[in-house]
């Protein structure tokens, strides 16, 4: 994974500006994460070339789509993106095939039949294909603008809160299918979210922005356990996990998945010895003791180090351990951290409630 | 007398001289003319519609014969009041010969008329070119005005290079003569006489105006105006 | 009922008013794109330009094009040194008049329609590789029929009714510029009221075929929802 | 330059220009909403009849409004009845002649601008307690500026620049029913083009500096993002 | 709370039928919840009288709106409502504050100045009021349109997904000034959403949707603790207690609440003694243990009756527990029901992480 998409903007609107400085990598997906009226869908727009930044440079794998020091502005049509819109933004003349064949008649090396009908069935909009946009219900324009604009094949794929509208468990149908796509085709998507759950199961990298500028950016497990970021405070902080499936207890039900410094039961996975899974701990979920438990119903119990501890708010302490090489984020009460005398450097034991753990 | 007013439909080719009588009519007589212009055509279907006109100054005497048939004219009060005269008339110098042989031998691309299926000059110049035995050649170089004013247009502007006008159009008032470029005044003998006739309508016979115009227009003043501006007296 | 000469009309009448309108849609939409979607000074000027000849009463425009579309006018002068010829009293010469005439019946309900469309239908558009022309073709366009209807029935039934410079320009030539309009005049100043109204009725019972069926094929109807 | 009589006939003009496109804008408005909306099979007739007039040359269309408003006319009949008398000759006649010639110029935009007005914004404009009319007046008409300008431009322009039917309907009579456009006509036919150019001038002058305020204080600019 | 919306409703779209018979409390907050195209919006419009039923029935309060049978159908102008649309749909012709007043000069009683004030500055959109709806971010847009429908003062508040394009901080702002609202002035909200978070903060009653008909509807704990219903199978499985206020231990920044059955330690929650307080408690954050634990940072061990266990997903099995009066969700592994030879009637402890306890 190496940062080949270079994005410098600097935009003025009067009362907001953007200016960012960004090198982004070429693969995988970067979670574009912010207040509203922070600038996601501005920054978004000027990637796509929809807003002519004042001063703007943007180069992806080598090709410079936008130069203002050098008077290049590649047109949108030119820039072979995918964008879908925050709102769904269908044309509302055409029936949702003609929608989704618009795009699909302008491209040359287009996905084949059987690719296509997977998208749409996973998108559950087989059904809709005859209707008009005004007679669909807001998730269902949402699901086809997704889909319109991933049937394109992209380069590069530019999503505005895609899932805003669509329920549990349409998401948790969805999510894995973008992940897999980017695997598959090797398209870096952007990607603009508010749900930390989105973020979780989706980045590979993350962009905090505030107020038309870049908080912070990288690599998302790094950038997640900052404690400095005010994602580590918040009520759905997580850490996310890369690890390896190793062993499957076909009795109870349960995989056994490696990490950096030790392992962790999982509710059953499908996948064979070595596959790659992602995990990811709410901070509220890890809680620490200092004896190793006995007759709990929690599976993981690892032992861990303590590297930082910070007020949080109402009475928490955000708490940052290491489990082998990995950070970990656990929310506890200030209470606990005094009753366990928790202090950096000391050693402990988390409990991890197995039921926590994701995809 | 007390001051009265007259509404006088006149036809358009008839709108310089009688504008003139108008004035002179109104320093007479101290009665007032209003005129109404438009074609003919115009003007009889309008008063068969119960326009207010009380007078009728055709530019040709079917309108206003057909008017006393219809019964929105007093009967037998038409008269004429005036002769049209027809030119031959071209924009440039030395082009229309005073015999009118351009119209035999000469090169031209378009000659243009008055609609000859509604207009009186139009009807009379085809009268005109049939026994000069030149209608068949001449007729596919035919481009036709609504009236004889839009006639005059084609040949000023140039997009004609010759036309059958009124005589009127072209008479330069000082001189009594054709004022400029080349024209030849055709003689009254090759076409029907040319008879311009008024009409006293129902509307117009109680009012002392009206008939005090048609008083006026045969008196010396006004025949002189109306031979001032190209057109022929009526015989009595 | 209707003479050789009525039925030589319509068929000219037919021929000028398609090819003007074909015209008047072809000039008048990039140009109503235009004013729809500049931000120019100029758009003010132009727009009141475009609406200006209508002002004049035909006749009176008719002259004023005589004079110069003739060949001593400079459109005249260029047309002949083009090789083309004066166009007064040719066909050519009443399609380009009608034009002229008529162009604002054609651009005003294009430019309203145009503007109506949100930036963001083109936005998506170019998001999914569509050109700018090829956008005006594939969204602008079926987005704004119901302007085009428009455009199309006031372009098309005002250059069958005008008569005033069309028959100045046109120099009423039988079978050559004469349309049904002139026609129709003649026999009315004839007092040939009875051939008037044959072809009066007759150009009536036409035209409300013709745009009954563009205003009920064409299904502009309201949007649903 | 301008004779006395050359600024009474602008002076009517104007007077029956503005009193005629206040009406087109009266009846046209629930016309063209009416017309934008439903879904009557009524609907392409109607506008198919809104359209017809049209198609006739003016003249003869005058022809027939002489005869149907005319005393002897049906229309005529009737307003005799009412005591108003018959209306050809009168300002009045002239008003209603004009109103019923230009009216599809100012009907046709309005209804593609209101078509374009989307269901949404009236059922937003419902659940703020906005009743149909009120909406109509707080939602629809801001958001159709630009069609009622174009409705009131083309609905004031052609009402100038008639001339047949006002010619026919109006009869010509100085100080009553001669317009401009008429006037002009009366310079040109009587051969005075001096006077002919000068009020044709002067009338462009005119209506030039008034369409050039519709559009440039109106403002329909283009939407932004 | 009595129920005295009731509203009947049938409306087919061809390939879509709604066909509900609701009987709703005419006060508090009843959230519709339910898949993409399950007929939410359908519903809100029938009530709002956007779209004319075949059949229907709908009384507010002893007010007959509709009635198809007696041929009533009041106009949606003379129903004193407010409605949030999915997509905030603001006039474009009008600036924020024209927007706002819109409705504001249409109403007889409206709120007093420092009130409306207050919405605005709630929802943050007071630097907004001289912009274009266009030049406004999509959750900006949306926060105007709620603003928009709340300053009308309502009888009945029709809110649909009004904050699916808000950030969390957002939501956590404006979901308690909601519940408020709703407790002050008295006016019941019909509140759609996809989000359990929501749902959990602020509904008082709960109509589950499927394919246009209503699955369930009943008071929330109710509701929510139906094995039989997918909500107690998702992911954000919950269960909601009351509570009120008992105690502050300001040492440790916690409050003490008592619930039917005993009492629970929380980050330290302003309000004096007996405030009402709405508890959250994931069922994924319960864990089962049989001994009572000692030496853990997991302040709340409860002893609890095994009521109901069901099969989840992926090797998961669903407990529900009596804790005192009290039902409680728990979401463990099989392996862990099978260690602990877990049984209907048997008496246990539960764990419940102090962190995942929400206001
Ligand atoms: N055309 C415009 N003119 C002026 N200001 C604008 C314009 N478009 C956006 N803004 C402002 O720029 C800021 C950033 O907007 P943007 O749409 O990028 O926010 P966002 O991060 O996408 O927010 P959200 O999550 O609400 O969609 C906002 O404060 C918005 O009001
Ligand atoms: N005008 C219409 N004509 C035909 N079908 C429609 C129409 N409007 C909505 N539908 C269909 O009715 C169903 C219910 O739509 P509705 O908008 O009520 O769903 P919803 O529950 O609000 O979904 P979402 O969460 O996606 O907004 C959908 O399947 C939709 O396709
Ligand atoms: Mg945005
Ligand atoms: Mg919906």
């Amino acid at each position: 994974m190496n940062n080949s998409i270079t994005a410098r903007f600097k935009l003025d609107y009067g009362e907001f500006q953007l200016s960012v400085n960004l090198s982004l990598p070429n693969s995988g997906i970067t979670v574009l994460f912010g207040h509203s009226g922070s600038g996601k869908t501005t920054l978004l727009r000027c990637i796509a070339g929809l807003e002519q930044a004042q001063q703007g440079y943007l180069e992806i794998n080598g090709n410079v789509w936008q130069d203002s020091d050098g008077g290049i502005f590649l047109p949108t049509y030119k820039r072979p993106l995918g964008y879908v819109f925050q709102d769904a933004n269908l044309f509302s003349h055409l029936t949702v095939a003609e929608n989704l064949n618009y795009g699909l008649k302008r491209i040359k090396t287009r996905f084949d039949k059987p690719k296509i009908n997977h998208i749409l069935d996973l998108l559950g909009i087989q059904h809709l294909l005859e209707r008009m946009p005004d007679c669909l219900s807001g998730g269902e324009k949402q699901r086809v603008a997704i889909a319109r604009a991933l049937v394109l094949n992209p380069e590069i794929l530019l999503m505005d809160e895609p899932l805003a509208s669509l329920d549990a468990k349409r998401k948790q149908e969805i999510l894995p299918f973008l992940s897999r796509l980017n695997n598959e085709l090797n398209i870096p998507i952007l990607y603009v979210t508010h749900s930390q759950q989105e973020l979780a199961q989706l980045a590979d990298s993350l962009v905090v922005m505030d107020a038309g500028k870049v908080l912070a950016s990288g690599l998302l497990s790094k950038t997640l356990s900052r404690l400095d970021l005010p994602l580590s405070q918040d009520h759905d902080a997580i850490t996310v996990w890369n690890t390896t499936i190793v062993e499957h207890e076909t009795d109870f039900h349960l995989t056994r998945v490696l990490f950096e410094g030790g392992s962790l039961s999982l509710p059953a996975i499908e996948g064979s010895f070595g596959t790659p899974l992602r995990v990811q701990i709410y901070a509220r979920d890890v809680s620490i003791v200092l004896e190793f438990p006995r007759a709990t119903s929690i599976l993981n119990v690892l032992s861990a180090t303590i590297a930082d501890i910070a007020d949080g708010k109402n009475g928490q302490s955000i708490v940052c351990l290491k489990v082998g090489g990995q950070p970990l984020l656990a929310h506890i009460t200030r209470k606990s951290v005094a009753v366990l005398n928790l202090k950096i450097g000391k050693m402990v034991f988390v409990q991890i409630k197995g039921m926590s753990i994701l995809n | 007398s007390y001051a009265d007013t007259t509404l006088v439909a006149v036809a358009s080719d008839f709108i310089k001289p009688m504008t003139e009588i108008a004035a002179e009519f109104e320093k007479a007589t101290s009665h007032t003319a209003k005129l109404s212009f438009g074609s003919s055509g115009k003007a009889f279907a309008q008063i068969q519609n119960d326009a207010p006109f009380e007078l009728y100054f055709a530019a040709s005497e079917q309108y206003p014969l057909e008017l006393e048939k219809l019964g929105f004219a007093v009967e037998n009060s038409h008269f004429t009041f005036a002769i049209g005269k027809l030119v031959l008339w071209s924009q440039t110098s030395n082009f229309v010969d005073d015999k009118g042989d351009i119209l035999k031998n000469g090169t031209f691309k378009h000659l243009a008329i008055a609609d000859p299926s509604h207009a009186p000059y139009g009807i009379f110049a085809v009268e005109v070119m049939k026994k000069l035995n030149v209608f068949e050649k001449i007729e596919p170089l035919f481009v036709q005005g609504e009236n004889i004013a839009q006639t005059f247009q084609f040949v000023t502007t140039g997009n004609a290079e010759l036309g059958f006008i009124a005589f009127a159009q072209v008479i330069d008032t000082q001189t009594g003569k054709i004022g400029s470029g080349s024209g030849w005044l055709v003689p009254e003998n090759l076409h029907s006489p040319f008879n311009q006739t008024a009409v006293l309508l129902k509307k117009g016979e109680n009012n002392p105006a009206t008939i005090a115009l048609i008083d006026f227009i045969k008196s010396p003043p006004a025949l002189a105006i109306i031979k001032k501006y190209g057109f022929g007296l009526p015989t009595r | 009922m209707f003479s050789p000469a009525d039925i030589e009309a319509l068929l000219l009448t037919l021929k000028v008013a398609s090819l003007a309108t074909i015209f008047m849609l072809l000039f008048g939409t990039p140009l109503a794109w235009w004013l729809a979607r500049t931000r120019s000074k100029w758009r003010g000027i132009i727009n009141t330009f475009v609406a200006l000849p209508l002002v004049l009463p035909p006749t009176v425009l008719g002259f004023y094009l005589l004079i110069l579309l003739g060949k001593n006018g400079i459109v005249g002068e260029f047309t002949t040194w083009l090789g083309i010829g004066a166009l007064p009293f040719t066909f050519a010469g009443l399609v380009v008049a009608s034009v002229l005439y008529s162009i604002p019946f054609v651009v005003q309900p294009l430019q309203t329609a145009f503007s109506n469309i949100g930036e963001q239908s083109l936005e998506a558009a170019a998001t999914l590789r569509a050109s700018p022309i090829d956008t005006f073709f594939s969204v602008v366009l079926p987005l704004s029929k119901s302007g085009f209807l428009t455009a199309t029935i006031l372009g098309f039934a005002h250059t069958i009714g005008e008569f005033g410079v069309v028959l100045m320009v046109g120099g009423n030539i039988p079978d050559k510029t004469r349309v049904v309009s002139v026609q129709i005049y003649n026999h009315v100043e004839a007092l040939e009221y009875t051939q008037a109204h044959w072809l009066a009725g007759g150009l009536l019972g036409f035209s409300f075929t013709v745009l009954l069926i563009l205003y009920t094929d064409l299904k502009i109807t309201p949007r649903v929802k």
